[in-house]
């Protein structure tokens, strides 16, 4: 299995754990990961705000073109950058006048891309390709007992309604837990919104969205919730103690990346688990499946 | 809230402005809205908005210029895609939020915080084809300027250093994309391709 | 030259089908049915009342039933399904499975089999609310009126139906048959399906036991129902205080249905007098985007909406959310009226899922045109559509098309001649 | 052919364990001399029906009984071919599965029931069918609009002569005036051209088809397979003959002058649908005041319509037409503004992409309460209430303002209406309560020669539809069918395939008649009454009650039977004082017959008889179904169906009380309003019988709660044992008849 890896700006920074335990579970599962050479920003939730979709899908497509020499599906774990990629390739794929125009923007800097390629989310990519057979063959160390509150988000499941999933009431993510010996709540939220990038200008939004997530996690009995994007996580890890301000919330939930979850359940060495980049402190949580500092 | 009254007087109908959303990249798409509700419901910041986008879209098509760019609606949409996938009528409605935000600004309407954010935001990924917390706060709270600067800013402070001590806060930028020329030249192109398009 | 045949085709033993094949027939016309359920009437038979008279729709059936009866020009196959057409206008040869009933032409109706059956199945006809024994009668109008063994569901080796049996009617070993039919023309009247509520995911369908569809309502609320015509409950046979009718459920909505589905409104409207009927107490809300109480029709809408504890709130529904703890369901809409978000608490929630023709999934096999929502836009020299095959529309109008079909295969049969 | 009986009793689905079969047939062999009976345990295999078969080639048995389960099944299995009479007596469903095994009443029960229909067979002549000399097989039909061009294509197309007649100098209708029409065909998003003139070409090119324009009708006299329609043209009249008749007529819009309220008269520029229409087809739209091609166009729905003080009803197509209309204005400049003010957008079915279209094309609709439309020099205003905005509006500036001012049937027109001399009398005759007819609007169309009026009975809003949602077509008017839009509201889409159905129903009609057998529902029956008219004695009851307006009536009041229009129920042979109406194979006295075969033990045995006429369309199914559900009712009970309980005949009640029944109970069809009745008025007229017998009881000291008329439908079967007892029980209170044993 072998795969263009687009990264996206957090993955270098505010998703540090991710990234490591992504690339050790993927080695472990034998994908293989090439990162596109000199890739650029998707332009987020936000350039399309300030220079409009057309513009921000050519500056993305520069990303489809530097991976196509590679052949390989591109494989993406934030989901706006999935979001952003997967849009701007289908465009290419079945919008001719988009493709025509687009054609026109990169040929401007001497580029081209064929449309050959599709743009992956992770979670697709692990129930579709890898499979939850070979995932669960790969667990070492069941998460029996361990009840998680898989979060897969808003945009992951919604950018191709059934294409993969559910847009709303999404259950790949859920088998991926199963997989690895935990047992997944109910959790009705699982796909709403976390309040995105109001985190930096309404943080009460935020703080708000990630207190129904939390609570409702909580209700479910859930010692932990599992993110699929970046920003979800942060916004759940780094704003617990907003939350926790503002809502007279009393107890924490560790949030953690699904791919550190992998890490631990499959036995890779602690560094792939990359928990001390974790805010809220995940350990006692885990601490009946060997889990320590 | 739902419940806001545009005003006393009686809706005047004013063409000329509907058309000019109209013409935005997703305007069109505006007129497809049959008036279902369905979007209020499904927004994950409805609760935020003066306006639902139902009801803006009816404003817009109405042609209430002021009552628009006196609106947070669209600032409030955090793109969660939503009301996208549950439109009945298939309007695109997080698309049509960007253009209205592309508007606005185009306007000089940036009163607002988020509007301070995304173009922060854009400045970072247009200096250097990739995002930078680091870049994006200074350039936020610069634009921002200290008095509207409220608690949050300190609390963020707390925050940054919380995430620095986790390792979640690279201090220095990343590397600028070797390609940057490439990354401006191609928006510059695309938004000129837009321009010759509305124009024609 | 072929020889001409006179005989027509129709396929589809719902009303459409019925009403075209007994129209022709009565003419003076030979007319074979093929109907892939085990008995005739189709959707309708599942049909509490009609709108707006609030008559069984069982009363119609009979009555078309004996014009079948007294009418040796009629034939029929159930548990049938046309394979495959080939010829032209006048003379067509169609390939017709015969699937295995189990029971023969010896069944006398008398119901032994079902007596001494052990196991059970879901009962189809009521949208799997109940159970029959593996052995069946389809319902208790079902006509004809001959057993049917879902062999499915049989227990291993078990044999007690055989043996109970005296008339020598199960023939466990039956076993699927296929028939040449020469006709002269075809009428296409395979109707429709309820659109599959899980794919609202926001209205829970399947996750919360007490939203249902409003097919399922009709059994719900049918004397020959699941719960003996008492609407209650599905989570705990709860009696109802309070009830929503969320409107286009799939339909109107290009994530679904594109197209209106233009019976749903009145049938929400009808519901809500069964409920009012048993509940004159509980609260009614209709969730709506437009109410299509077209011509006559709008009497019964002003009618109901005179009709205390009915409420109609202007919003499309936006979501169900479901307290699991008194299995109570809230409905978040816009209640664009009053400008108001409203968060309304439900004992139930009936979806008006809207049609789905058959023809989305199961196309004709031959040479027919569709549009965007599968009905048949265009039928072929010889074959012609016939009610909810070509648009969604209500009963009385599906039997005016069905009329007309007659007459199209009429033409077909006699312009060759 | 000499009537030779065979009873053959079935003992199979537990019939004979729960009788004494061979004292069964007994009654048969001894009480009735039957020559032929024979005993089976499964009459319906092959071999039994072999039995049936052999005795028919070999015995010459010609009335065939078969006692065992209900007609409705297995009547396939029984069918011995047209010479055969086949009678059913139902021991399984009505007895075997409704009372107690193995006991005295259960077999007395199906004793009676053997009886009845033996007494019945010795009452029964085979029918033979009314066969009209040279059946007229043209169909003729009444408006050249879209609908009547429609009947009349499809007609001919199905190899029958057509006459078409349209008022107007020449075919079209609505299309003439129409400059394009709402798509009838996927995808639905454009309008389409009316398509008149290929459509007109069709018609002149067919042979089959003959036009009258500048036509109207002067009187249409006659019957289904005879109708003699006398036209009138110019200033001279003449003669045509057809088989059936297709009323085709249409609607024309609500008087837009009742409107003031929506500026209609105020302004040149405010108009209706129509108006619209044939200003589009002029070409350019421009503003009537001053030529000035429009910019800005409102649209005013539910203008007349869904409006108790105009129009009650909603017409159906008007949300259509206005949509048509707004992409018309935005055909013509997209950069109009159009503006639609609705209640309701009522784009049903695939019309939904017809309101996407013109959404997507910038037409704005909104939901509003219009308050206003003013003119100010040219410009029109419309204000409203935007109940989606909560709060006012305003559309200025306006070049025109267009009123979907909704539809009217032909047939609603012309007051006073015809009949209401025949409603006051009724009133009048309160007292002896007579049913009162359906509203018979005389709106100079058909000009029927009919005793009963001279147009359709409409039954609202003077639209005359039958309203039955399974049988749309259903008229009570033979031969005679509505179709299109003044059957009911309906858009062009639906009238097309309306007067496809109405075409496909006259030619049935013709080609039944022309066999002598009756149309829907007793389709095919070939029995018809014979009226002695000797004994007549004019009371024109059967002349008044007929649903059908099959009977008229000389000068003298003798009625003037008319076999084609006839539907077979017996009203008029339950209406008949002097018994002079019967069909040979349903008649007064063989009813009398039947029920006076029941045994009705003495007083002192204190076994009370019960006697159930029950109605074969929905009562008789619903009581097979109580035995299908194995319900219990009480063994008094002994039930005769009728084809209608319009056809109960008085002197069956004083039968049945002069025998010795304790009580009488009638089970017929829900009538009223939402009437289910496929006679009309059966049960309603049984109703307004039975008052009269109350009385007659009433004087000879008898309760006349011992005769109860109750309404079930097919449905009801679980209350049936309920009803049953409970009436039983009631008489039981009252004690026996006095008169049993005289």
């Amino acid at each position: 299995m072998k795969y263009s890896f687009y990264p996206g700006c957090s993955m270098e920074a505010t998703a540090v754990p991710y990234l490591k335990s992504f690339e050790a579970v993927a080695h472990a599962l034998g994908i293989e990961l090439k990162e596109i050479p000199d890739w650029n920003c998707c332009g987020a939730t936000v350039a399309s705000g300030v220079i409009g979709d057309y513009p921000a899908q050519v500056m993305t497509s520069r990303n489809l073109a530097l991976a196509e020499p590679h052949g390989a599906d591109i494989v993406v774990p934030c989901s706006s950058c999935y979001m952003n990629l997967a849009i701007t390739n289908r465009k290419f794929k079945e919008d001719g006048h988009f493709r025509q125009m687009a054609d026109e923007a990169l040929a401007s800097v001497g580029m081209k891309y064929g449309g050959s390629l599709n743009v992956r989310q992770i979670i697709d990519v692990m129930v579709n390709d890898v499979g939850l057979d070979t995932i669960k063959s790969k667990v070492k160390k069941p998460l029996t007992g361990l009840r998680v509150a898989g979060y897969v988000g808003c945009q992951t499941p919604r950018v191709f309604p059934w294409e993969f999933d559910d847009p709303e009431q999404p259950v790949f993510f859920d088998k991926i837990i199963e997989a690895l010996g935990a047992t997944p709540v109910k959790f009705p939220v699982k796909a709403r919104c976390c309040g995105s990038s109001h985190s930096v200008a309404q943080p009460e939004i935020t703080a708000d969205s990630c207190y129904n997530i939390i609570t409702s996690a909580q209700d479910d009995q859930a010692h932990l919730i599992a993110a699929v994007c970046p920003m979800c996580q942060l916004n759940l890890d780094a704003y617990q103690d907003l939350v926790k301000e503002r809502h007279k919330l009393k107890t924490s939930m560790p949030v953690l990346f699904f791919t550190q979850l992998m890490a631990i359940a499959m036995d890779l060495p602690p560094d792939a688990w990359a928990l001390k980049h974790n805010i809220v402190s995940p350990f006692t949580a885990l601490a009946k499946f060997g889990v320590g500092k | 809230m739902t419940g806001f009254n545009v005003s006393s007087g009686p809706l005047k109908y004013d063409t000329e402005f509907a058309r000019e959303i109209y013409s935005l990249e997703n305007g069109h798409h505006i007129k497809k809205c049959m008036q279902c509700g369905m979007c209020e419901v499904s927004c994950a910041t409805r609760k935020e908005m003066d306006y639902s986008p139902r009801k803006m879209f009816l404003l817009l098509r109405t042609g209430q210029r002021e009552e628009f760019f006196k609106s947070n609606t669209m600032w409030m949409c955090s793109t969660c895609l939503m009301c996208k996938v549950r439109c009945p009528r298939g309007v695109p409605i997080v698309d049509v939020m960007h253009d209205l935000k592309c508007y606005a600004i185009s306007k000089g309407y940036t009163e607002r915080a988020q509007a301070a954010f995304y173009q922060s935001f854009w400045k970072e990924i247009w200096s250097r084809g990739k995002q930078f917390e680091g870049g994006l706060m200074a350039r936020y709270y610069l634009k921002r300027g200290w008095k509207d600067i409220r608690k949050d800013a300190f609390r963020m402070k707390d925050m940054g250093l919380t995430m620095l001590k986790h390792g979640r806060m690279p201090l220095m930028p990343p590397k600028s994309v070797k390609g940057l020329k490439d990354v401006q030249k191609l928006v510059e192109v695309a938004k000129a391709q837009l321009q010759k398009g509305a124009d024609r | 030259m072929n020889m001409v045949n006179k005989s027509i085709l129709v396929v589809g033993g719902g009303i459409s089908g019925l009403t075209a094949a007994i129209e022709a027939a009565e003419v003076g016309f030979d007319v074979f049915i093929v109907e892939k359920n085990p008995y005739l009437g189709g959707k309708v038979t599942q049909i509490n009342q009609y709108f707006p008279k609030l008559c069984p729709p069982n009363c119609g059936l009979e009555i078309n039933f004996r014009r079948i009866r007294s009418n040796p020009a009629v034939k029929f196959f159930t548990m049938a399904e046309v394979e495959s057409v080939s010829g032209q206008e006048g003379n067509f040869d169609v390939t017709v499975k015969i699937n295995p009933r189990y029971v023969n032409e010896n069944c006398t109706g008398c119901g032994k089999c079902a007596e001494v059956c052990p196991a059970q199945r879901a009962n189809d006809f009521n949208y799997g609310l109940d159970k029959t024994k593996a052995a069946y009668l389809p319902h208790q109008f079902a006509f004809p009126v001959k057993y049917v063994i879902d062999a499915g569901a049989c227990q291993d080796g078990c044999s007690k139906c055989v043996e109970a049996c005296q008339y020598n009617a199960i023939e466990k070993d039956m076993q699927p048959k296929t028939m040449k039919l020469n006709v002269g023309s075809i009428v296409w009247a395979t109707g429709w399906k309820p659109y599959d509520a899980e794919k609202l995911s926001y209205y829970g369908f399947g996750r919360y036991p007490n939203v249902i569809t409003n097919v399922i309502m009709e059994r719900l609320a049918a004397i020959n129902g699941p719960t003996g015509g008492k609407i209650v409950r599905p989570s705990d046979g709860k009696e109802i205080k309070s009830i929503a009718f969320v409107q286009c459920a799939g339909s109107r909505d290009e994530n679904h249905l594109h197209a209106c589905s233009s019976v749903c409104c009145m049938a929400s409207l009808k519901q809500a007098t069964y409920v009012r009927e048993q509940y004159p107490d509980a609260k009614i809300c209709i969730y709506y985007i437009d109410i299509r109480a077209r011509g006559k029709h709008e009497d019964f809408f002003v009618k109901v909406q005179n009709e205390a504890n009915i409420t109609l709130i202007k919003g499309k529904a936006g979501e169900i959310q479901e307290d699991s703890a008194t299995g109570q369901l809230v409905i978040v809409a816009e209640d664009q009226l009053n400008q108001a978000l409203s968060e309304e608490k439900f004992d139930m929630v009936v979806l008006a899922t809207g049609m789905q023709p058959a023809t989305a999934e199961t196309k004709v096999p031959a040479e027919m045109t569709y549009d965007e929502d599968g009905y048949v836009a265009a039928g072929t020299p010889g074959i012609c559509a016939a009610g909810c095959t070509k648009k969604p529309q209500d009963v009385a109008a599906a039997v005016a098309d069905a009329t007309a079909a007659a007459l199209r295969a009429i033409q077909s049969v006699r312009g060759q001649s | 052919m000499a009537k030779k009986i065979g009873v053959y009793i079935c003992s199979g689905c537990g019939i004979g364990d729960a009788l004494d079969i061979d004292a069964l047939a007994k009654v048969a062999t001894k009480e009735y001399k039957v020559p032929v009976c024979q005993k089976n345990a499964f009459f319906c295999g092959k071999e039994g029906v072999e039995v049936i078969k052999k005795d028919i080639a070999e015995n010459e048995v010609t009335y065939v009984v078969i006692a065992g389960c209900s007609g409705r099944v297995n009547y396939d299995v029984f069918n011995f071919g047209p010479s055969v009479v086949l009678e059913r007596v139902n021991l399984r469903e009505r007895v075997v599965w409704t009372q107690e095994p193995d006991d005295e009443d259960t077999q007395m029960m199906a004793e009676d029931y053997l009886r009845i229909t033996l007494a019945k067979l010795k009452n029964l002549e085979l029918p033979e069918a009314y066969v009209i000399e040279n059946c007229n097989k043209r169909v003729m039909v009444v408006g050249g609009g879209l609908a009547g061009m429609t009947s009349a294509v499809e007609v001919a197309k199905a190899g029958y002569e057509v006459v078409l007649v349209e008022k107007e100098d020449s075919l079209g209708g609505w299309l003439k005036r129409s400059y394009k029409i709402a798509p009838l065909n996927s995808p639905y998003t454009d309008p389409e051209d009316t398509g008149l003139e290929a459509r007109v070409k069709e018609i002149e090119g067919n042979s089959n088809i003959k036009v009258y324009t500048s036509t109207t009708i002067e009187k249409t006299a006659g019957a289904p397979g005879m109708f003699d329609v006398t036209l009138k043209q110019g200033g001279g009249t003449l003669e045509e003959k057809v088989g059936a008749i297709i009323l085709a007529t249409g609607a024309v819009p609500y008087e837009p002058s009742k409107l003031g309220h929506l500026g209609y008269g105020a302004s040149p520029n405010v108009v209706t649908q129509a108006q619209f229409e044939e200003l589009a087809a002029k070409g350019t739209i421009a503003r009537p005041s001053d030529g000035k091609a429009v910019q800005k166009v409102g649209f005013i729905q539910c203008a007349g319509s869904r409006d108790q003080e105009h129009l009650p009803y909603c017409s159906a197509a008007c949300c259509v037409e206005s949509i048509k209309q707004a992409l018309y204005v935005k055909g013509q400049n997209s950069e109009a503004a159009v503006y639609v003010f609705y209640k309701d957008i009522r784009s049903s079915g695939q019309y939904e992409h017809f309101y996407k279209k013109a959404q997507s094309e910038g037409v704005m609709f909104i939901k509003a309460d219009v308050t206003g439309v003013t003119d100010d020099g040219g410009n029109l205003t419309i204000e409203a209430n935007d109940l989606l905005m909560g709060s006012p509006t305003m559309a200025d500036e306006l070049d025109m303002v267009v009123l979907a001012n909704g539809m009217v049937p032909t047939t609603a027109f012309e007051d006073p209406a015809y009949g209401t001399e025949a409603q006051e009398e009724a009133a009048c005759a309160a007292a002896d309560a007579a049913p009162v007819p359906a509203p018979i609007i005389k709106s100079n169309i058909l000009n029927l020669e009919y005793r009963q009026g001279p147009e359709l009975p409409s039954l609202k809003y003077g639209f005359p539809d039958s309203h039955f949602i399974c049988f749309p077509y259903e008229t009570r008017r033979t031969g005679i069918y509505a179709a299109g839009s003044v059957r009911r509201p309906m858009d062009m889409s639906q009238a097309v395939g309306d007067a496809t159905g109405a075409a496909l129903k006259a030619v049935q009609c013709i080609e039944m008649t022309d066999k002598g057998g009756a149309v829907h529902p007793r389709s095919g029956d070939i029995s018809f009454p014979d009226f002695q008219l000797n004994r007549c004695t004019q009371c024109k009851r059967c002349t008044e009650e007929c649903p059908f307006g099959a009977i008229n009536e000389d000068e003298k009041g003798n009625p003037l039977p008319n076999p084609t229009r006839c539907r077979r129920c017996g009203t008029c042979m339950g209406a008949c004082p002097e018994r002079i109406i019967s069909f040979k194979n349903y008649s007064v006295p063989m009813l009398g017959n039947m029920l006076k075969s029941i045994e009705v033990p003495e007083e002192d045995e204190e076994k009370p008889r019960v006697l159930i006429f029950a109605c074969e369309n929905d009562a008789i199914p619903a009581l097979d179904m109580a035995g299908i559900n194995r319900l219990q009712y009480s063994k008094w009970v002994r039930i005769i169906p009728v084809r209608c309980l319009g056809s109960l005949n008085l002197v069956w009640i004083n039968d049945a009380m002069s025998k010795g029944f304790d009580g009488v109970l009638l089970m017929g069809c829900k009538h009223g309003d939402d009437y289910q009745c496929h006679f009309m008025k059966g049960s309603e007229l049984a109703g307004i019988r039975l008052s009269k017998v109350s009385e007659t009881l009433d004087r000879l000291g008898l309760e006349s709660e011992r005769v109860y008329m109750t309404e079930v439908n097919v449905m009801d079967y679980d209350r049936i044992p309920k009803i049953i007892n409970e009436f039983v029980e009631k008489i039981d209170k009252f004690g026996p008849n006095p008169m049993k044993g005289f």
